[in-house]
């Protein structure tokens, strides 16, 4: 399978869910879905094929935007050589978005860490009371966002 | 040494079990004071089949096989108080009467 | 009545427990029988992602190779590939024959670090000593080659630091040697002995569905039957041009997937001998680095065959964008993910490390077995804790 | 117990007694040998105090914060600028090697010396007069035999006397 | 003045052990140490027992009854974790009751009185045994047979 | 007397001795060994963690059908080790009195092992 | 001088020194140091070495003893304080008891009987009682597991191994020590049913948790099992009580099988006592040699190997017993 | 009431004078270097792994350095052992249970601090998430390295026990 015809079957697919979907050599392609179409388009992509999610990355652009990325992939043959990045954009003061442990059981730990080091809700995600990586103690703002300042030395003794 | 002797200690273990048996209510614990009953009991089983010579062996035989069969017992018994403890919770006899019913 | 939450005795295994390393399991158990079974992670958890943010990107290099010290080579360069990506840049030949040659070195004595701390988890201390004995020729090997016995920081943009030490080709097939004469006794005294058949074959079944399912990843993955390895789905370094076979069982079970391992040790030192054949001669460092290095160090540094960098690589810059990077380490899948904003350090850098991938199966190979045989599924799913605390 | 079973124990335990009279050891005889390693081994670094440029890249490249520039009084105030020469902080440093492959001048070296342990936190900040005087020398209880490892097909790795 | 026998030393040792330990079974706030020194209360009697001349019975009754019993209550009571009842205390009426069984015993039991002069060798229980008894052998076999099946029923859960 | 008694000696010796050693060793352990105290030392030890729960918990009893059968068994085996130690004079007939209780043990001993094997059955009361 | 006479005779020497305390006290010096050489042996490796250079550091064992001694017992807070300080002693006087019953000659013994085979397996049958008792007092979870495990290890050694000591038994017509050893002057036990010696050698391994049925101290599992709480001077007593445990069992092991002090044609009992105890060594080294080759078994395949491969195993060799018996072999002395 | 009444016996009076002859007697000079010799060859860390330096500790027990030769056996409970190797990186959440590893160690008990984490954090230094071992244990001997070579663990058990042997480490103190 070549990565345009996977492009062209997954906007097909996605047809009607307002994804935007860009591809970029040589194996992956960007699907940037609203929140409120997340699941259905996880959906979908799962019963492509796309068995698992590889990493889920959240990114925090401060006063602006956090967005969440599923990598997502296929053990399959056909499939496997290729990514697909399922990309969600949230707003900074609501930082909530639908859980995919439904779709993609393999997200568990991965969202929960997420919420543990980044404060993103994954709402559905059972885990989501639990201190993952942190002490349980910990309190204060959530590590991975920028406005966490960790010591940093110069050059100089 | 006389037998006597062995006779009144397994007398007083007797009465311990007796009182054992009365006084307690845990099912366990009765079990426990029969137990101290059986042994007394085995011991003056024992002593008066020492007496006599001819009957020492006899004494002997019926030691063994009370002693066998006393396992079979305890056996049993806890069985019964495992099975007791699992519908019930517990193992007070007061609170098992309550229970009945 | 009892209630149930009263019968269940809870057991917390860990941190200070020899069948935990360095995480704590908490298990409920029924008797013997496990009910359910939470890993508590984050005991080793040390800010990998946060101190990347800080960090430069040439310095980021050795902080993602200590999570999983018995492993660093997949992490360096699958950090190192992404980076390659955004930079661009493409390696010299040789160099990338060198990182499959560092890459499989390391896979192998990763493997026997895998064996031999599953070993020991089921009592077999002679295991654990011959796999930890028999790791240090390759230990040795990889000194020879890095200058460092597991925290190699080998691979860097561009290229690797070291170029091949005369008569290691040799030295290696000794080992190699060495190895496959050493297998028959492994076979003998630990893997066909009835004891550590009893203890693992059908002990913590992992379904090939399941397996997909839930994303498990490296030789736990193929252990139940499914061939997906990086190394064939997205080659990367000189696999295009080595032959290998993916190594499968069918199983599923502890026992498959400690074979697994077995076979890709194996498998792995096919791949040396040929990277030895095959290795072609050439610069080890790309050029437009090269060219930077002042003329005098340049030729000092082609003698010694140890490369100096350039002084760029101080403040080394990127371009803004998003790299996206897999290597089959010997646990199993690494991923990085690099967003750049074109300063000196990433915007954003994840790491998603085989080991954090296959937490998830301690809650789901657990439930219902007995509480010998949490060290023995613990030990074949060759878990590393400070791997997926990051 | 089946027949192959009982084999397969006889296999285990007649293999156990292979090693237990005719094994190979690996081991190396630590306080009294130490190993030559090979050529170079990142072990501690030795600094060359003359042909320092004093430019700074070992500090800027270092990536746990382990060198340090430190100002040299002496030279400043001979020199009447600033000048300031690199401290290494072994409670810090991971023997990554950075730094001695980014020096321009090779004033940075790697040394073999490995097994050094130390009682105190201080001493293990060297300021750049102490880290020119050489690396720490490990206490051994004598004076250690030199041996090199060799790569063996039958017995694993063997020990050999250093030549040098 | 001579040293008393040795057998009457050990007596005395023996009984004050059973004596004491039987209190105990009795009177410990802990049941699985009550059962513990039911145990010790059967390695007094077995030393007893020896006394009388019956070793092989002591050994028996080692074996089987403090090995086997004894341990399986202990094992259970181990297992099942301790639930508290409430035990009534000491009652003057079972207390006198105590008292007054002891002396109607012991008034009973001393009319007995004979120096034991005997030993029982193992043969001549084996001997008896296979002569006389092994009808008897084979009941009790029987029987545990019996209790087997109905212990297990008994403590397994339905399903 | 009984013969034996003459190793009275011998036997005390022995438990003196036994115990002796495990009595002196102690004290002289908590006597001569330095001590400080923490906090948490005397804690109970639950792999430094804070111990959590009661240790006396509901435990194994996954084997305890193993465990009746061994009550029941031993006196079997026991006892009719007695008689077999007559097998000299008349081995025949003992032959069969040991099939014989065997073949009375046989089934039971099956069904418990049969019980056993099904784990479901036995959880904790 | 006379002092030294009493401690010549046997109902002294026994107990006290041969092959009482101080031999079993200089196996555990020897055998724990052995075990680590041995298992260092095999695993490509020296063991304990530097602590006495030119006799490869068998004093190791010595200095581990003295660390003990000088080691604080802690005694935890929700211990049962007697019972946790009183239980190990009880398990190491009544490994040891044993010994008393052993015969190192058919003349010097410290007390014969003609049931001390039966004695000696009634005391080893005590002491799970103990075990259980030990994982009970500690108050800690993992030493009641181990305390539980113990005695289910017991629960399925005991009957087989009753039944292959009473298989030789039956044969010798004897329960007397020194009657069996003095039966096999010609034929060893081990030759006329090896299924019980092979049988009972594996259930002694089991008796005292030796590899492969180390369970009840799974390191891995249950940390140290009953002993988890353990430290210092008490630690080291429960640990030697295994060893004991071992060594008396080796030795009543040879004089049932291996003809005990045979074939030494001279009756002198420190010779006679020399080869019975290298035979309780050899077999004691056996055990540890195990280590190096074994892992450990589930609890749940250790006790259905005493139920379904041990028990019947030793039902067989019972009737085997009895066949040879009708065949006429018969080893009794008259 | 068996058990108090031992109590008495074991803490009372008597064990407070006996401990004071002992103290008298242990702190003299043969039965001292006894002392110190025999517990410096029989250094038991406990098995407590931080971080990753447990895989070169792990290494430093296995055949090609064998650390046992020294009288070095890693074991695993805390109760038995007298010496706590922190290996690598103590996390916030470790540091905790190190501290209860510490305390739950027997007298005499040693600490020593295995890696650059384990001294002011290595690479790590600046993490949120760790704690310099120094600042909550007494540690004894630092060992640098990233990770530590095998070798260096046996030179940091030879200087631990020199200077046990040299009677700094070991002393009587009487509650
Ligand atoms: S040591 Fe090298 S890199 Fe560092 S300041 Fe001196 S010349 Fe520059
Ligand atoms: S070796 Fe690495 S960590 Fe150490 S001083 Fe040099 S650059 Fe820094
Ligand atoms: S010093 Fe290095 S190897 Fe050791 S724990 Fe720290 S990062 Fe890991």
């Amino acid at each position: 399978m070549r990565l345009d015809d996977l492009r062209k079957e997954i906007e097909e697919k996605l047809n009607g869910l307002g994804a935007e979907v860009s591809s970029k050599d040589p194996n992956l392609i960007e699907v940037r879905v609203g929140r409120d179409k997340l699941v259905e388009a996880a959906s979908k992509l799962r019963e492509m094929g796309l068995d698992h999610v590889k990493a889920v990355t959240g990114i925090d652009y401060p006063k602006e935007r956090f967005e969440v990325v599923y990598i997502t992939s296929s053990y399959s043959d056909s499939l496997s050589h290729f990514l697909v990045n399922l990309r969600v954009s949230l707003p900074y003061d609501d930082p909530r978005i639908p859980s995919l442990v439904r779709v993609w059981p393999s997200v568990l730990y991965q969202e929960q860490e997420e919420k543990d080091l980044l404060g993103i809700e994954f709402e559905g995600n059972p885990r989501m009371e639990e201190r993952l990586l942190l002490p349980d103690s910990y309190d204060g703002i959530p590590p991975l966002r920028k406005e966490f300042k960790v010591r940093v030395e110069g050059i100089d003794a | 040494m006389e037998v006597y002797y062995y006779l009144i200690l397994s007398a007083v273990l007797l009465s311990i079990g007796i009182y054992g048996i009365v006084s307690k209510r845990n099912v366990i614990r009765m079990l426990l004071s029969a137990e101290v009953i059986f042994n007394a009991a085995l011991l003056s089983l024992l002593s008066l089949a020492s007496l006599d010579s001819g009957y020492g062996p006899v004494g002997g035989a019926l030691a063994v096989i009370a002693i066998s069969l006393s396992a079979a017992e305890v056996g049993v018994i806890v069985s019964l108080a495992i099975l007791m403890f699992r519908m019930r919770g517990t193992l007070d006899t007061y609170e098992l009467r309550r229970f009945r019913g | 009545m009892i209630s149930s939450g009263e019968r269940e005795l809870e057991l917390l295994i860990g941190p200070q427990h020899p069948a935990s390393g360095h995480m704590r399991l908490v298990a409920k158990v029924d008797g013997d029988v496990v009910v359910e079974l939470r890993p508590n992670i984050g005991y080793v958890h040390r800010s990998v992602e946060k101190l990347a943010e800080v960090k430069k990107y040439l310095q980021i290099i050795p902080l993602v190779e200590r999570p999983s010290l018995a492993d660093t080579t997949a992490n360096n360069l699958a950090y190192v590939m992404a980076l390659e990506k955004l930079l661009g840049i493409e390696p010299p030949e040789r160099a990338k024959y060198l990182r499959t040659l560092l890459a499989e070195i390391n896979r192998i004595h990763s493997h026997l670090y895998g064996l031999g701390i599953h070993g020991v988890m089921i009592g077999s201390s002679t295991a654990y000593m011959w796999c930890f004995g028999d790791r240090e020729p390759f230990l040795e090997l990889a000194q020879e080659l890095t200058g460092a016995r597991l925290t190699y920081s080998y691979i860097i943009p561009g290229g690797v630091r070291r170029d091949l030490p005369a008569g290691l080709g040799e030295r290696a097939e000794r080992v190699l040697r060495y190895m496959e004469n050493r297998m028959r006794d492994y076979f003998n005294l630990y893997f066909n002995n009835p004891v550590v058949r009893a203890r693992l074959e059908g002990v913590g079944v992992l379904s090939r569905h399941d397996a997909i399912n839930l994303g498990i990843t490296g030789p736990n993955l193929r252990a139940s039957g499914v061939a997906y390895d990086v190394r064939r789905a997205e080659p990367y370094a000189a696999y295009p041009e080595l032959e290998f076979d993916i190594v499968t069982e069918e199983a599923g079970d502890s026992f498959a997937r400690v074979m697994v391992r077995v076979r890709e040790i194996v498998e792995s030192m096919r791949i040396i001998r040929q990277v030895i054949r095959k290795i072609p001669e050439g610069p080890i460092l790309h050029e437009s680095y090269e060219k930077l290095i002042p003329p005098k160090l340049r030729e000092s540094m082609k003698q010694r065959g140890m490369v100096k960098f350039p002084s760029v690589f101080a403040n080394l810059r990127v371009p803004p964008g998003e790299a996206i990077s897999r290597v089959e380490g010997g646990r199993g899948e690494v991923v990085f993910h690099i967003v750049s904003d074109g300063k000196l350090s990433p915007y954003r850098m994840r790491m998603v490390t085989p080991s954090f991938r296959n937490v998830i199966l301690f809650e789901h190979l657990t439930r219902g077995v007995r509480v010998a045989d949490i060290p023995a599924i613990y030990g074949s799913l060759d878990y590393f804790p400070p791997e997926a605390d990051r | 117990m089946s027949l192959s079973r009982t084999v397969r124990h006889a296999k285990a335990i007649l293999t156990g007694f292979k090693y237990l009279f005719a094994g190979p050891r690996l081991t190396l005889m630590y306080p009294d040998d130490i190993q030559e390693l090979p050529e170079g081994y990142r072990g501690m670094i030795e600094y060359d105090w003359d042909s320092c440029i004093k430019c700074s890249l070992c500090a800027m490249v270092c990536p746990a914060d382990a060198m340090k520039m430190y100002v040299s009084k002496e030279e400043s105030e001979r020199e009447g600028k600033v000048v300031k020469r690199p401290g290494i902080n072994y409670t810090r440093c991971i023997f990554c090697g950075f730094c001695v492959d980014i020096c321009p001048t090779d004033s940075l070296r790697f040394t073999k010396v490995h097994d050094v342990a130390y009682y105190t936190y201080e001493e293990q900040i060297y300021p750049p007069a102490e880290f020119s005087k050489g690396v720490p020398r490990p206490l051994y209880l004598r004076e250690p035999r030199k041996v090199r490892a060799v790569l063996d097909e039958r017995r694993g790795i063997r020990y050999e006397p250093a030549r040098s | 003045m001579s040293l008393p026998d040795p057998d009457v030393l050990i007596f005395l040792a023996s009984a004050v052990l059973a004596l004491v330990s039987s209190a105990l079974v009795i009177l410990h706030r802990s049941i699985v140490y009550s059962a513990f020194f039911l145990s010790i209360v059967g390695i007094a009697n077995a030393i007893l027992f020896s006394l009388l001349g019956f070793p092989i019975i002591a050994l028996f009754h080692l074996i089987v009854y403090v090995g086997a019993a004894v341990t399986f209550i202990l094992f259970s009571l181990v297992m099942m974790r301790e639930v508290p009842t409430v035990e009534p205390g000491l009652k003057v009426v079972t207390f006198s009751a105590f008292i007054l069984t002891v002396l109607v015993l012991s008034r009973i039991f001393l009319s007995v009185g004979a120096q034991p002069s005997f030993y029982l060798e193992y043969k001549g229980l084996t001997s008896i045994l296979i002569e006389k008894y092994w009808f008897a052998l084979i009941v009790a076999s029987l029987a545990l047979a019996t209790t087997l099946i109905e212990a297990i029923t008994l403590a397994r859960r339905e399903v | 007397m009984p013969p034996w008694l003459d190793a009275a000696v011998t036997f005390s010796l022995g438990i003196t001795l036994g115990l002796g050693i495990g009595i002196i060793g102690i004290l002289l352990g908590r006597v001569i060994s330095p001590s400080k105290t923490f906090p948490k030392k005397r804690e109970r030890y639950e792999c430094a963690n804070p111990p959590r729960g009661r240790a006396r918990g509901l435990l194994m009893m996954q084997y305890y059908p193993y465990l009746i059968l061994f009550l029941t068994v031993e006196p079997i085996m026991i006892y009719s080790f007695l008689f077999l130690l007559e097998a000299h004079s008349s081995p025949a007939f003992t032959l069969y009195l040991f099939l014989g209780i065997l073949g009375i043990i046989m089934p039971p001993l099956i069904f418990g092992l049969y019980s056993a094997r099904r784990l479901e059955l036995w959880s904790a009361p | 001088m006379d002092i030294l006479k009493l401690l010549f005779e046997p109902y002294i020497f026994i107990p006290l020194v041969f092959p009482g305390l101080v031999a079993a006290f200089l196996l555990l010096l020897i055998i724990i140091w052995l075990e680590r050489k041995i298992a260092a042996k095999v695993q490509l490796r020296y063991g304990p070495l530097y602590v006495f250079k030119p006799l490869g550091g068998v004093i190791q064992t010595i200095a581990d003893l003295l660390r003990y001694l000088f080691q604080e017992p802690i005694v935890p807070r929700e211990a049962d304080k007697l019972a946790f300080l009183m239980t190990p002693v009880f398990l190491f006087g009544l490994a040891y008891l044993p010994v008393v019953a052993v015969p190192i000659s058919p003349t010097y013994y410290a007390f014969r009987s003609d049931v001390s085979l039966l004695i000696v397996m009634a005391l080893t049958t005590l002491a799970p009682i103990f075990t259980v008792l030990m994982g009970w007092s500690s108050n800690n979870k993992f030493s009641l597991i181990g305390g539980v495990r113990e005695g289910y290890l017991v629960i399925s050694y005991e009957i087989p191994m009753f039944l292959s000591a009473i298989s030789m038994a039956i044969l010798y017509k004897s329960l007397d020590l020194v009657e069996i050893a003095e039966a096999q002057k010609g034929l060893w036990g081990v030759i006329l049913n090896p299924l019980a010696a092979i049988n009972m050698l594996l259930l002694m391994y089991m008796s005292t948790s030796k590899f492969p049925f180390e369970i009840p101290e799974a390191e891995s599992e249950i940390v140290a099992g009953p002993y988890t709480e353990y430290s210092g001077i008490i630690y080291g007593l429960v640990m030697g009580a295994s060893y004991v445990k071992l060594y008396v069992l080796s030795l009543v092991y040879s004089i049932l099988f291996l003809g005990g002090w045979n074939p030494l044609p001279i009756n002198d009992p420190m010779v006679a006592g020399a080869m019975l105890f290298v035979k309780a060594f050899l077999l004691v080294a056996l055990g540890a040699f195990l280590r190096a080759v074994y892992p450990r078994f589930r609890i749940d395949q250790a006790i259905s190997i005493g139920w379904k491969i041990a028990f019947p195993l030793s039902l067989i060799s019972v009737v085997i017993s009895l066949l040879l018996i009708m065949g006429g072999v018969s080893l009794v002395v008259k | 009431m068996v058990c108090s009444l031992e109590g008495k016996l074991l803490v009372g009076n008597l064990e407070r004078s006996a401990r004071k002859a002992a103290a008298w007697l242990v702190e003299k000079r043969p039965v001292r270097d006894i002392r110190d010799w025999g517990i410096s060859f029989s250094l038991w860390p406990v098995h407590f792994t931080t971080a990753c330096c447990g895989a070169e500790f792990a290494a430093s027990a296995a055949p090609k350095y064998d650390a046992e030769r020294l009288g070095f056996l890693p074991f695993i409970g805390i109760r038995q052992c007298n010496l706590l190797f922190i290996e690598g990186t103590l996390s916030k959440k470790m540091a905790e249970a190190a501290i209860w590893v510490y305390e739950q160690m027997p007298e005499p008990k040693f600490v020593v601090g295995m890696g650059a984490c384990a001294i002011d954090g290595g690479i790590f230094w600046n993490s949120y998430n760790i704690v310099r071992p120094m600042d909550i244990l007494p540690v004894h001997v630092f060992i640098p390295g990233c990770p530590p070579r095998p070798e260096a663990v046996a030179q940091a058990i030879i200087m631990l026990q020199r200077k046990i042997r040299r009677g700094e480490l070991v002393r009587y103190e009487t509650r």
